[in-house]
């Protein structure tokens, strides 16, 4: 599989960089809506996983990851995993014909109304109706559509329709707010069934989410290598200094294998199977390795920027609480390495 | 030899109770603060652990918030005793035990945090005192403090540990501005202090002009031997929580998270222990380096600790309590979210010297190898780069 | 519990030092017979903790663990640890007082018949004489008397009697070598039941094993800041160097620790009940934690001589095979770390 | 262009592979050797890649072993080649193709290892040629090889880099003495060299006079890019030999072991593909700093794969196959015991470039983190401290 980035995504990158440089710096209220407006009208990159008689630019979950990186280092508060990940994935493997043309055109954003970690919630289907309640929903206070997994089957339900209230929780990553939602007979379409397509955009999920975990790692290394080149303390940059050296070249090790580990598993969920072995494999393998580098990176940031990094005005803590709350969403890295050694066949102790 | 533990029942059973603060200072008279202080200064020159004796007798009477007094305890009490006049320690030591004048720290600075001596904050003769002009940082209870140990740089034109006197900053003095500074917890236990022509008398000076270095020397001694200090029984403090929530709650466990757990406790009780020794060794009149192994190693477990504890949680984890900016006054690992004691850690290996400085240390007093070729020790500080 | 080397403590280090410091680097063939002399019959080491009224000093196994510090650190190739510690308290615990007074005297060395590591052998009694196989013993080679666990009690065997075998294999500790010992109706004398007496020499060993460590630590530690000190590269001293500082001020910092875990190890076991739920406590922690030191400290020892460090001809790479060897034999770190909790009553996953 | 998969398939119709030697000198004649050196050396000028389409057409044809032309291979032929006279070029490359001479290489030093510019072997002028006295150190393959790298000091009185000289050793010359040097294994994969006044024609000089530095970084890059550059399949090499073990034996799994295990699976997996996406690199034309990326954490892996597995095996780990003196040759991690595994693996942190030597290189070169302040490089290398 190539690792590399092809060219157009060289030139989407430059395109998003553009954009997002220039926007950066007021995360406090977690979403960014002129940014969300042109990311996804202007730039269309939210429908780059859907395929193109559907509206979309018919690529594929390798140039949506390059967006995730780019949003991961710029930490944009915008709800692209959610929406053009995660949803866009789930509602292809459900036959969507329906909304996958307005997350397309930019008219609708959709949210897969699922904790965003732990086991799904739990919702109840009466008279097509749909009641339950589910905690710490990512990316569904922008949402117009929320796509609910009930009673074996996966529904539509309008986001600001009857019956469904989304309560603003404190999130730990300000920048990424979660949302209690409780439905109470909200109505719902059915759209297909359920299973397959949570288990793809799951995949699909922790696959891309590697990809933003990378971003994170590099702004974070890119910024304390730069603090370190400039910071002066016993009439030197603190950058000349070995041991600031060494932790710093160790982080780059790890951020390098980060970005090979990322772009694997984008290009294994490309295929067509986004749910096969092989990629949930890529998966775990992703969120095992790039969610603990992303927090290790973070955490250097804040030490090795000394005081002010762990003051609220330095952005550091921004991308500690992002790094941290990644490698906890999906699962964290110890459940991707028991679901590695599953696919590997690598029973623990005490099974035969 | 005075009996000490006389001398407390004594003052226990002839002293009221009923006012805490004339009992303090009455205390303070006794000397029975601190007991290894001299007499007339709130102690007896008695070695240090009789203390321990005397704090026995009067459990249960009235008593200080070490957390409110911690600094005027731990950094200027030892430094205004060493290197003040008569008239300054007679001025300054019984309000400061009491806690009727608390203190504050005005050392670091923006551009001098780990290289401390390299400040910048100017303090230049004004007649019979000095006008002090800089920006501080890093500065807890600046906003309630009355009075703080102040080091100003007074001659740029010597090497920078040569330039620097050590001064006692009056607080209410005109100039003087307390600001906040909300750290990544979303609180504000620290401040900012800007000093704008700051005026203060010269017996507010403490040392000799050109030697604040060395009076800052025994404030820095004196800080890293009570950091670290506190004792905990075996399983307290952070692991206790880790391991509480073990064992109340059986879905959070996983295999693998066990033996992560079991590693930490091993790596608490060892760090407990070693502090345990180093306070013998202290207790013995043999006090050595541990400490700073003991700072080392809890800043390190904080972090682990409170690290795998977001984990275990899982979807709790993502959730904070409350990011409300207030000054807060204290650390709270125990009565804040998981969040905030996640957070909170992060700042173990920064302050009261960071972990890099601290190893630094080790390697250079402890363990005596050579130092790095410096090159900022020998010109005028107006030259070094910044 | 007073975690400080006593001022007699002291005075017996000195002592050590000064004969095991002229006798230091030889220790190919494994055992040091003269050295073994001189700690038996003129220091009296091995009687530290027998009781006087049966010829020994009736000092406690915390004297007993600053020999074993000393022997750490000198790599003293003498079979202390498996007669002076587990058979003396094995025998202690059974109530022997026939062989005591002669391991006091220096007249006999004795044994515990058990593999280094792992589960006890199995040995079978047939009309008074033991038969079976046990692998990887330590301390044998030189040893008179073999205890040997068999049918619930504890025997003792002529180590140069009929029927008994003992076969040197290649150890990876050269200073400490194994042997593999077959007994082929060997006649035995009963001493007493083996569970307790195995238990509490366990316990005992486990913990003094830890002071071992520590001397193996501090060696392994003095010789590389020593050498930190005075190799010139790039004009200066390496030592000079912050990345080197740093993992030696890590080092310096562990093997402090270690040294406050071991002296608690071997306060703890120095009480009435050497197998009661405290020393076994400490023990599990003390091996938890001062193996894993060891290993690093040798580890950094090695690597920090570069080329030279991975020589036959520099004793760096006999303590590091002595640090993994230890951290091994009485069971590994993972191992206490399991039985640590069993004892905190912290149970596994997936146990109610 | 030419089409390379046709002449392959031309020259294996055309030449008979009864005598190995002599089909690899028609190899290298008929330019297949090294496609991407010139033509008249082995090559045909082509780019690296296509070398790849030659061996596979002539698989299963004579060949030589890696091991024992490696150095050759790696170190002395691209050096040769971009700063041999082209009668050096003609002399050297063939044989060392085809294997007929060895080569080995005489850089390290007991004084000089990592700061290989500081070496002090000296080459005296004599006549028309040198005299070279010194003792090298970490040489493999110096009982076997014909010729040898070298690189030694001819002017003390210039600072240290600008002194030295870059020649080819004789090794059949008078003065040259190889002695095994035993390692922690047991083995002696290397040699201590002396050199005791050997005498070395100058057209056994490769570069001028004092260039010898920047001839010998050519060797080194080379070395560097070849380190790490083979490629594993999934699962494969020392992580396969544990998790071979978890599976064939029961009785070795713990419940702590297996996370431990799968963390060591992730980060090999994760080294691997590093290994895989700098080789895409290379071929595209586009060489990265990942190659010392992949060293660092080969080296940690090895280290950390064979301690577990020493600790799985528990009893086993404690015994040893063989410490009998030999010499090695190669690495063998797969045909020797878990203990000779996790005694070798110590090796591959300080081989072929140190881990620490490597981070200085990758925070100064890729990163652009300011260089240490240094004292070594402007004196004459005579006054440096040794």
């Amino acid at each position: 599989m190539n690792l590399l980035y092809s060219q157009d995504e060289e030139a989407l990158r430059d395109s998003l960089r553009d954009l997002l440089r220039t926007r950066a710096g007021s995360p406090d209220d977690g979403f960014d809506a002129e940014v969300w407006r042109l990311l996804t009208v202007e730039l269309g990159v939210t429908g780059l996983v859907i395929p193109e008689k559907l509206g979309g630019a018919g690529a594929s979950l390798r140039e949506a990851a390059l967006v995730m990186e780019e949003l991961g280092r710029f930490l944009t508060p915008v709800p692209y995993l959610g929406c053009a990940v995660m949803a866009v994935t789930a509602l292809r493997v459900a036959g969507d014909t329906a909304i996958l043309p307005r997350i397309a055109d930019g008219s609708v954003c959709a949210a897969l109304a699922v904790p965003f970690a732990g086991p799904a919630g739990d919702v109840r289907v009466t008279d097509g109706t749909l009641t339950g309640r589910l905690e710490s929903v990512a990316d569904a206070l922008a949402a117009d559509v929320l796509l609910v997994p009930a009673g074996g089957d996966l529904y539509e339900v309008a986001a600001d329709g009857p019956g469904v209230t989304r309560t603003p929780v404190v999130s730990l990553d300000v920048t990424r707010p979660l949302v209690d939602v409780a439905l109470s007979a909200a109505p719902g379409r059915r759209i297909g069934p359920a299973r397959p397509a949570l288990g793809a955009a799951r995949t699909a999920g922790a696959a891309l989410l590697a990809s933003e975990q990378l971003g994170v790692a590099e702004w974070c290394l890119d910024t304390t290598v730069e603090y370190a080149r400039t910071r002066i303390q016993f009439g030197r940059p603190i950058g000349s200094f070995q041991a600031i050296k060494h932790r710093l070249a160790d982080v780059w090790v790890s951020v390098t294998q980060s970005r090979a580990v990322a772009r694997f598993a984008a290009g294994a969920v490309s295929g067509a199977d986004p749910d096969g072995a092989e990629p949930r494999l890529a998966a775990a393998l992703a969120q095992a390795h790039c969610g603990p580098v992303a927090v290790r990176a973070a955490e250097e940031c804040v030490q090795l920027h000394g005081g002010i990094g762990f003051t609220w005005e330095h952005p550091a803590h921004l991308y500690l609480k992002r790094a941290k709350t990644t490698s906890i969403a999906l699962g964290t890295a110890a459940a991707h390495r028991r679901q590695l050694a599953g696919l590997l066949g690598l029973t623990p102790a005490g099974t035969p | 030899m005075t009996d000490v533990r006389e001398l407390a029942r004594a003052f226990r059973a002839s002293v009221p109770t009923d006012d805490p603060v004339e009992f303090l200072r009455a205390r303070f008279d006794a000397g029975l603060a601190w007991v290894h202080y001299p007499a007339g200064l709130g102690g007896l020159g008695l070695p240090r652990e009789q203390q321990a004796i005397v704090d026995e007798e009067l459990a249960g009477t009235p008593s200080n918030d070490p957390r409110r007094i911690g600094i005027g305890l731990g950094m200027a009490a030892p430094t205004v005793l060493r290197h003040g006049t008569p008239e300054q320690r007679r001025r300054f030591l019984r309000p400061l035990w009491t806690g009727e004048e608390l203190w504050c720290q005005l050392f670091s600075e923006p551009g001098a945090g780990s290289d401390l001596a390299g400040l910048a904050t100017r303090a230049v003769r004004d007649g019979d005192g000095w006008r002090v002009t800089g920006q501080k940082v890093w500065t807890s209870m600046a906003h309630r403090a009355r009075w703080a140990i102040l080091l100003a740089r007074t001659d740029p034109d010597l090497p920078k540990h040569r330039g620097l006197t050590y001064f006692v900053c009056d607080m209410t003095a005109p100039g003087v501005d307390v600001r906040p500074l909300r750290q990544l917890t979303g609180e504000a236990e620290f401040n900012e202090v800007f000093l704008t022509d700051v005026f203060l008398p010269d017996d507010l000076r403490l040392g000799a002009v050109g030697e604040g270095w060395a009076v800052a020397r025994t404030t820095l001694m004196n800080e890293r031997v009570s950091i670290g200090g506190g004792s905990l029984p075996r399983g307290g403090g952070l692991i206790g929580m880790l391991t509480s929530l073990w064992t109340d709650r059986p879905d959070v466990r996983t295999a693998a998270a066990h033996d992560e757990m079991m590693r930490l406790w091993v790596a608490a009780e060892a760090a407990r222990l070693t502090g345990v020794r180093a306070r013998q060794q202290l207790a013995a009149g043999d006090p050595g380096p541990e400490g700073s192994a003991v700072k080392l190693a809890f800043a390190e477990l904080a972090q682990r600790i409170t690290g795998l504890e977001l984990e275990l949680r899982g979807a709790e984890g993502l959730r904070h309590d409350d990011w409300t900016m207030r000054h807060g006054e204290a650390v709270d690992f125990e009565g804040r979210s998981p969040t905030y004691r996640w957070l909170r850690a992060k700042g173990t290996s920064i302050e009261g010297g960071t972990s890099e400085i601290l190893r630094n240390i080790i390697a250079e007093r402890v363990l005596g190898l050579p130092a790095e070729p410096r090159t900022d020790t020998t010109v005028p500080w107006r030259e070094l780069p910044r």
